[in-house]
């Protein structure tokens, strides 16, 4: 019974968002006419005057940053939500509840895989500017990085107390750049390095370091999300 | 081949988004087990990305990056900005999860079961 | 500093710093508590003139307060029963818990009702007819017994009344755009007609409520026996006619320039009469002095109403005299059956008995203010009534003369029951050691007794500034027509004949009682309470051997169909449905997230398909 | 992907409910691919192929693996775990 | 100007970041630090509040973009009142918690005030940001804090509450980003003020599936009648002074966005009428579902959505009167529902149930707290010379202006009720007998100095409401002239 009207309202909801979106249409600009899409003055400016190759890069750290940088702090909320739903007077750093008994070879191919995974994640949040990925991408890859080795040896521990410091570094550098671009240019996180040019891997004013610090930030809350809920005895 | 890709894709990626977010709604409204119902939380997450991203897309449009040596046209690229979004959503959505998934625990340890007609101390 | 200010901080002040005070020591609160009512008083009667006004703004709303000779005869009830149930109180509370909540709660009540009185706008009266109620409320439920249904039920018919009101006066200000009650008189006659209709309906509510007419009344016996008797009998000698000074002022400013008046006059005053039929009826029925006096109150602001509400000069003047009376005297009762609660423990009439001898003082008070309230000349009651009777038969109100004889006929039993139930009959050994009370709460209830006599006999005193109040409501100058040529005896010509007359009924009344008295002595037997040689039947043990104990049977007998339905009844049975059918829309709550997330979903979806009706 | 998801929903077992949202991830990065968003699809990849099944996978581990609360205590008592 | 409103953002973010760094070195920095934070912002507001009433808006752009482009925040005197008024409750709430429950480990209370005071920022962002995905962005940011929040006590069943919350909580941004979508997807743009002036341009089917989803989003979060059922669950288990933070803070922060969207984004006419529809219905549901409450918590809860659903009726006349008294309403729900949750959690303190007839005959025993609960609920529910008689006389003066006759009609009816439930707590506080078993506890020092100064305000706006009349008339103004906000926004280099 439940289930059918469940269905039916779901049906209804969906008929109305599918005719909409189907009558926006797919792949074409269905912008209303006359209207400027600010997406164009994003793609110049982002070539232009900030001389980053990434369109998505620069939106995400210059245009936008704010949203990164409140997306960056939903992560931090996240690992301080889950250490405090989570919590337990008697915690034990020890005491961790273990997957599987990893065989040889997933152990070893893990070892040789760690340092391999934690090198591209760097890469890619460098290179954030230029190619595609960056601070999330690079940051999210270094973790499933630890999450490797946190799944196969059973004794591998990160220090809670490293995460923390890494992260908080980390986001101090994200606010600590915002604030000195309002000293400096007049508005928060407002650039205030030279651009350089265009492909370089110093271009991009503060976009890279910017977006190096979320790598970081990242990388050390992913982590200690899995760390916290893997060390979680139910 | 890139044609009839298109094709498949033009009108069925809205279909497929707008699916995925009503099974995920089902999911979350009428499974009776908390994983279930966060299982069903995540889906709509993916949906929702999917449909975001199908906003931007532009047809034979490029992604938004400057690639040295080409000669780009910012008048092809795809809409950036979606993607920006998108990659913030997914963010928020893998910690919305993260917290979800910490209440099961919790729920679980305190209840001893998942089952949601079990877990309604507080009411009325 | 303005004056009118002076007394509002004053009054604000004190009552906090009177609050405060306990730690002082009693005394120290005590001497607060009398300065904080006598002076602010004294400072109104000295330095504030009638008609006079002061415009100020709070909150972006032009407020004005000020006091017109209307006010004024009102604010004697107020600050002159005020003043003794004060002294009163002091005593009533030594050696009580919460006196500085009492204190507290007395200031701001009297303040409030000074407030109402010099309010010229409908906010500032608003907000003081707010302070006394929750101030009352707190009072009502200051005993702490059956707060729950008391309490509540007076908050919530005072709530009624108050939103009514409140609502009446914001559609006054979209209308007029001011909330001055001048404007609203001024502009009254350029209302629509639903608005013409409505807004005397909502504001009569409001007034109606602290007035205890017919279907509003149930709050009234309960909280007026639950409340301290020091501070009842301001609540019912005071506050209760601050719902009539509401009342005239609809009836007389509002619905005299409309052809509808007619009709609320007519519907008003009829309520008045039912009110004041089974108020007494009521009344007849309790074997508690409290709840007796309480009905009691119902009953007598029934008549106030019928003559405010008939609305001819005589019949107004009857009405406002009727409630300066009523103040005095129901205020002295009040205090009396305090006092006798006070030294006995009981107020319960079936109980104790035979006081006369132990509270000599106290039954000379219950006495006058006894026969003002029945009505027998010469003390107060009488004059009003006559007013009263004789402006309904000129005005060709003949049924309700009737209505109204007949209670105030009954209401001989109820007084007589009182007067006995307490002080005559015989005396018990439960009862021995009992005296009088403190000098503090005699003095009071005996001089307020005085008065009741002093204006029976003097109706001069207080007709005159009620002819002066009347002149500001609009009526010609009653002077000379009306009061100063006696009401009795009209067509006799220019001259007061009342006094004379009213002397000559003294005179015999004086001379029955010592004839009586004397003649009495002389036969009199003093037997003890077992002796029951005199009987005919012998009492059951548990029988207490004072007739106060199924007083008027047969009398109640013959009237009980018409008793049997309450109110009250109809009220509680409204109040459990609703409350069950609270707790249904509480269940919408199941407790299962996942019912609210298809709450959302239904939400979403009725939104969906209604789109093009909600949003067009 | 429409059909992993319904798998996903459909299936009592948590665990490859969990395997098939994982599915979903992969596919829809796969699209996200095509619809020329290069950097989301990295981001999903990384993000719902990897850790969110992980966290999952983890919670399952630390509470039931069965939907059907009686199944999970048969399969239990029938040692299969 | 003292500072920027993007301070208000980045000095919690940056001290959140701090804090457990600092918390390694000296354990009690994670409890004084938010506060001085909190104290610095509230200075920082008030500073700023000057400056706007003299000098109009401050509209602040991020990264150095002007307004379509950037993101940017607006400080006006809507806004400003707003942002005002929640760093001074956040303060109080932050005061009152400092030592709320003691023997607390370091690591929970590190967790509580980061998580409070990223509460308050979430909300004032929500506030502040001009931009709707940044809304987003803040909303989820205020969510998540508020999910672990609620969550936080691990003996009650504070997890049930806070997966409900959770579960709404996604729906919600779920609906958001698709209205997000259809908007970006017609207009090209994400800034309030641009979407704003184009929005005529769009087609009004669009329009309408874009504000039902805002709506809806933004109505769970604002608590509306059949998207609340997450309201009274977290209410009840939240720790007390999270309880005043979400009635106070949180809930305010909703209300601001939905009326920003739908005053200042969209020109549909039918969306005031639904706001007023929906506003009575919460409002009536609400009222009658909290009469027959047995938690005290729970009870205050219900009565705090049956006040936001006034707010949505006075937002919905659509006139400034109408706004005006919103706002004057929601400032006194701020306060005095802060009041009464702070004041609530202490008198039922050890109670594990917190059920109402626990609090029987402790007026004896914590006076002043006791005595500032019945402060607060004579204030709320109206009754003169407290602050609350105030706006509710504007609610209903606005409503008699609009010609709402019914609408007068049903909110005092539903104020009847109001009244009985909250005086039969007050009856039970002061007239009843103690029952022996329940313990009391002796509020902190601290919490005390919090309550006294809401009872304070509650007092101060009750006898003199000028104090705030002149904020809330230029933010109603504010809010009312559509045309300017563009103006500001857009013109901006």
């Amino acid at each position: 019974m439940k289930k059918f009207v469940v269905i039916l309202l779901l049906a209804v909801m969906g008929y109305y968002i599918s005719i909409t979106f189907f009558d926006i249409g797919f792949g074409d600009s269905h912008l209303v006419e006359g209207v400027v899409p600010v997406k164009d003055a994003y793609l110049n400016e982002t070539v232009n005057s900030l001389n980053v190759a990434n369109t998505v890069t620069s939106i995400v750290v210059n245009f936008r940053g704010f949203d990164t940088l409140g997306e960056v702090t939903v992560l931090f909320l996240a690992v301080t939500a889950l250490g405090g739903i989570l919590y337990k007077k008697r915690h034990q750093a020890g005491e961790r509840s273990v997957l599987f008994s990893a065989s040889k070879v997933v152990t070893s191919g893990s070892k040789l895989l760690f340092p391999a995974i934690v090198l591209l994640g760097a890469y890619v949040f460098i290179h954030g500017h230029l190619s595609p990925g960056g601070g999330f991408q690079g940051g999210v890859i270094i973790a499933t990085g630890f999450l490797l080795m946190l799944l196969a040896y059973e004794n591998f521990t990160v220090g809670h107390n490293t995460l923390s410091v890494i992260e908080s570094l980390a986001g101090i550098t994200f606010a600590g750049v915002g604030i000195w671009g309002l000293i400096y240019g007049g508005s928060f996180l407002e650039n205030f390095l030279p651009v350089g040019t265009l492909n370089d891997l110093f271009s991009g004013g503060v976009i890279p370091i910017i977006y190096i610090a979320v790598g970081f930030k990242v990388a050390a809350e992913l982590t200690g999300v899995i760390y916290t809920v893997l060390h979680e005895k139910g | 081949m890139e044609d009839t890709l298109f094709k498949i894709l033009d009108y069925g990626v809205y279909g497929t988004a707008v699916l995925v977010i009503l099974i995920g709604l089902y999911g979350a409204l009428v499974k009776r087990s908390l994983l279930k119902i966060v299982i069903g939380l995540s889906i709509i997450d993916s949906g929702i990305n999917l449909l975001l991203v199908a906003i931007g897309y532009l047809k034979g449009g490029t992604a938004p990056i400057f690639s040295p040596g080409y000669l780009d046209n910012p008048k092809i690229m795809v809409d950036p900005i979606p993607q920006a979004l998108v990659l913030t959503a997914i963010v928020i959505g893998f910690g919305v999860t993260a917290v979800a998934l910490a209440l099961v625990i919790r729920l679980y340890r305190h209840h001893g079961t998942l089952h949601i007609d079990e877990i309604r101390n507080l009411k009325w | 500093m303005e004056t009118i200010f002076l007394i509002f901080i004053l009054f604000l002040g004190g009552a906090i710093v009177t609050w405060m005070a306990g730690k002082l020591g009693n005394i120290v609160q005590d001497i607060l508590f009398l300065a904080t009512i006598l002076v602010p008083s004294y400072l109104f009667y000295t330095n504030v003139a009638t008609g006079y006004a002061i415009d100020f703004n709070v909150g972006g709303i032009e407020l004005s307060w000020g006091i017109n000779a209307f006010g004024w005869l009102f604010s004697l009830i107020v600050l002159g029963l005020g003043a003794f149930a004060a002294f009163y109180a002091v005593s009533f509370m030594k050696g009580k818990e919460r006196r500085g909540a009492f204190y507290l709660n007395f200031i701001l009540s009297i303040m409030a009702m000074l407030g109402i009185l010099m309010s010229q706008d409908l906010i500032s009266f608003f907000i003081f007819w707010e302070i006394m109620t929750w101030s009352s409320y707190i009072m009502v439920v200051y005993n702490g017994n059956d707060v729950q249904r008391i309490g509540i039920k007076y908050f919530v018919f005072s709530a009624i009344g108050a939103y009514a009101m409140l609502m009446a006066i914001v559609l006054i200000k979209s209308m007029t755009g001011s909330f001055m009650i001048e404007s609203l008189i001024s502009s009254y006659t350029s209302f629509s007609y639903d608005m013409q209709i409505l807004i005397p309906v909502l504001l009569l509510t409001g007034f109606g409520v602290k007035a205890a007419i017919m279907p509003l009344h149930v709050w009234a016996p309960g909280a007026y026996s639950n409340a301290p008797m020091a501070y009842t009998s301001i609540f019912s000698g005071s506050l209760s006619k601050m719902g009539i000074y509401g009342m005239v002022i609809v009836f007389t400013t509002m619905l005299s320039y409309v052809p509808e008046g007619v009709w609320f006059r007519g519907v008003v005053a009829w309520l008045g009469g039912f009110t004041a039929v089974f108020g007494t009826l009521w009344a007849i029925k309790q074997d508690d002095a409290k709840k007796l006096l309480a009905y009691s109150s119902v009953a007598q602001l029934g008549y106030i109403i019928v003559g405010v509400a008939i609305g001819t000069p005589l019949a107004m003047m009857a009405g406002l005299f009727l409630a300066v009376m009523h103040a005095i005297f129901k205020g002295t009762l009040f205090m009396v059956v305090g006092a006798i609660e006070r030294q006995t423990g009981t107020s319960n009439f079936t109980e104790v008995t035979g006081l006369i001898r132990k509270m000599p003082w106290t039954f000379v008070a219950a006495l006058m203010s006894i026969i003002a309230l029945a009505g027998i000349p010469p003390l107060g009651g009488f004059v009003g009534k006559w007013m009263l009777y004789e402006s309904l038969i000129t005005s060709d109100h003949y049924l309700l003369v009737i209505v109204i004889f007949f209670s105030s006929t009954a209401a001989f039993l109820y007084c007589y029951k009182f007067l006995f139930g307490f002080f005559l009959g015989q005396e018990e050994e439960e009862w021995a050691h009992v005296k009088e009370a403190p000098a503090l709460m005699v003095v009071p209830m005996v001089i307020l007794a005085g008065l009741t006599f002093l204006l029976g006999t003097y109706p001069g005193i207080i007709l005159k500034p009620i002819a002066n109040g009347m002149q500001t409501l609009g009526y010609g100058m009653t002077q000379g027509q009306l009061w100063d040529t006696s009401i009795i005896l009209n067509e006799w010509g220019n001259q007061v004949v009342l006094q004379p007359i009213l002397y000559a009924i003294l005179g015999i009344f004086v001379f029955f009682v010592i004839f009586v008295t004397i003649k009495g002595y002389k036969n009199t037997r003093y037997v003890t309470t077992k002796d029951i040689s005199s009987s005919g039947e012998v009492p059951l043990a548990h029988e207490n051997l004072t007739f106060s104990q199924g007083f008027f049977q047969p009398f109640l007998r013959a009237v009980e169909p018409a008793m049997r339905r309450q109110i009250d009844k109809y009220y509680t049975a409204i109040a459990n449905g609703l409350e069950s059918l609270f707790d249904f829309t509480r269940r919408i709550y199941t407790g299962n997230g996942q019912t609210y997330a298809i709450f959302v979903i239904v939400f979403v979806v009725i939104l969906l398909i209604f789109k093009n009706s909600i949003f067009g | 992907m429409i059909g992993a998801a319904v798998y996903s929903i459909r299936q009592k077992d948590l665990l490859y409910a969990t395997i098939a949202t994982g599915i979903i991830s992969l596919v829809l990065s796969v699209l996200f691919y095509l619809l020329q968003a290069p950097d989301v699809a990295l981001t999903e990849a990384a993000i719902g192929v990897a850790l969110t099944t992980i966290i999952f996978i983890i919670t399952i581990r630390n509470t039931v693996r069965y939907e059907d609360e009686h199944d999970n205590k048969e399969k239990f008592k029938s040692g299969v775990k | 100007m003292v500072g920027t409103p993007v301070l208000f953002v980045a000095i919690p973010l940056l001290a959140a970041f701090l804090i457990p760094l600092f918390g390694m070195i000296w354990k009690e920095s994670v409890r004084v630090i938010p506060g001085i934070v909190l104290a610095y912002l509230l200075v920082l507001a008030i500073n700023l509040m000057n400056y706007v009433m003299v000098n109009g808006p401050i509209v602040e752009v991020i990264a150095g973009w002007a307004p379509p482009l950037g993101i940017n925040l607006v400080f006006s005197a809507f806004s400003g009142f707003l942002v005002t008024l929640m760093v001074f409750l956040g303060l109080i709430v932050w005061m009152y918690s400092y030592r709320f429950k003691r023997n607390v480990d370091f690591e929970p209370a590190k967790k509580y005030f980061l998580l409070l005071m990223m509460l308050i920022t979430g909300s004032v962002g929500m506030v502040l940001t001009g931009d709707i995905f940044n809304l987003f962005v803040f909303i989820e940011i205020t969510s998540i804090s508020a999910y672990a929040l609620t969550a936080f006590y691990t003996g009650r069943d504070s997890a049930e509450a806070s997966f409900k919350y959770l579960m709404l909580g996604s729906l919600a941004s779920a609906f958001l980003l698709i209205a997000i979508m259809i908007i970006y997807s017609q207009l090209g743009t994400l800034n309030m003020a641009d979407i704003g002036s184009k929005m005529h341009l769009m087609k009004p089917a669009y329009k309408i599936m874009a504000i039902i989803f805002l709506f809806t989003a933004l109505g769970i979060e604002a608590e509306i009648f059949p998207l609340n059922g997450w309201a009274p669950d977290a209410y009840a288990e939240a720790p007390g002074p999270v309880g005043a933070a979400f009635a106070g803070i949180v809930v305010k922060a909703a209300i601001y966005a939905s009326i920003r969207i739908i005053y200042t984004l969209f020109d549909l006419s039918g969306a005031y009428d639904l706001l007023i529809v929906i506003g009575m219905i919460t409002l009536i549901v609400a009222e009658t579902a909290a009469i027959r409450q047995e938690k005290l918590k729970r009870m205050l809860a219900y009565s705090s959505i049956g006040q936001m659903g006034l707010v949505m009726v006075a937002f919905g006349m659509g006139t400034e009167e109408g706004v005006f008294a919103a706002l004057f309403l929601m400032f006194n729900h701020a306060i005095i529902k802060s009041l009464l949750f702070l004041s609530g959690s202490y008198l039922v303190y050890n109670s594990k149930d917190k059920l109402i007839k626990e609090v029987n005959g402790i007026g004896k025993f914590l006076p002043i707290t006791s005595f500032l609960f019945v402060l607060g609920s004579f204030a709320i529910v109206g009754l003169p010379p407290f602050a609350g008689f105030w706006s509710k006389l504007s609610v209903l003066t606005a409503a008699a202006d609009s010609n709402m006759l019914l609408i007068i009609a049903l909110v005092l009816i539903v104020s009847i009720i109001e009244v009985v439930y909250y005086m039969r707590v007050v009856n039970r506080i002061y007239f009843f007998k103690k029952d022996e078993s329940v313990s009391t506890q002796r509020p902190t020092l601290n919490a005390l100095i919090a309550m006294i100064t809401l009872g304070a305000i509650v007092l101060i706006v009750g006898f003199y409401p000028d104090a705030v009349t002149g904020f809330l008339h230029r933010a109603s103004a504010d809010l009312m002239d559509k045309a300017g906000y563009i103006n500001d926004v857009l013109t901006l280099n």
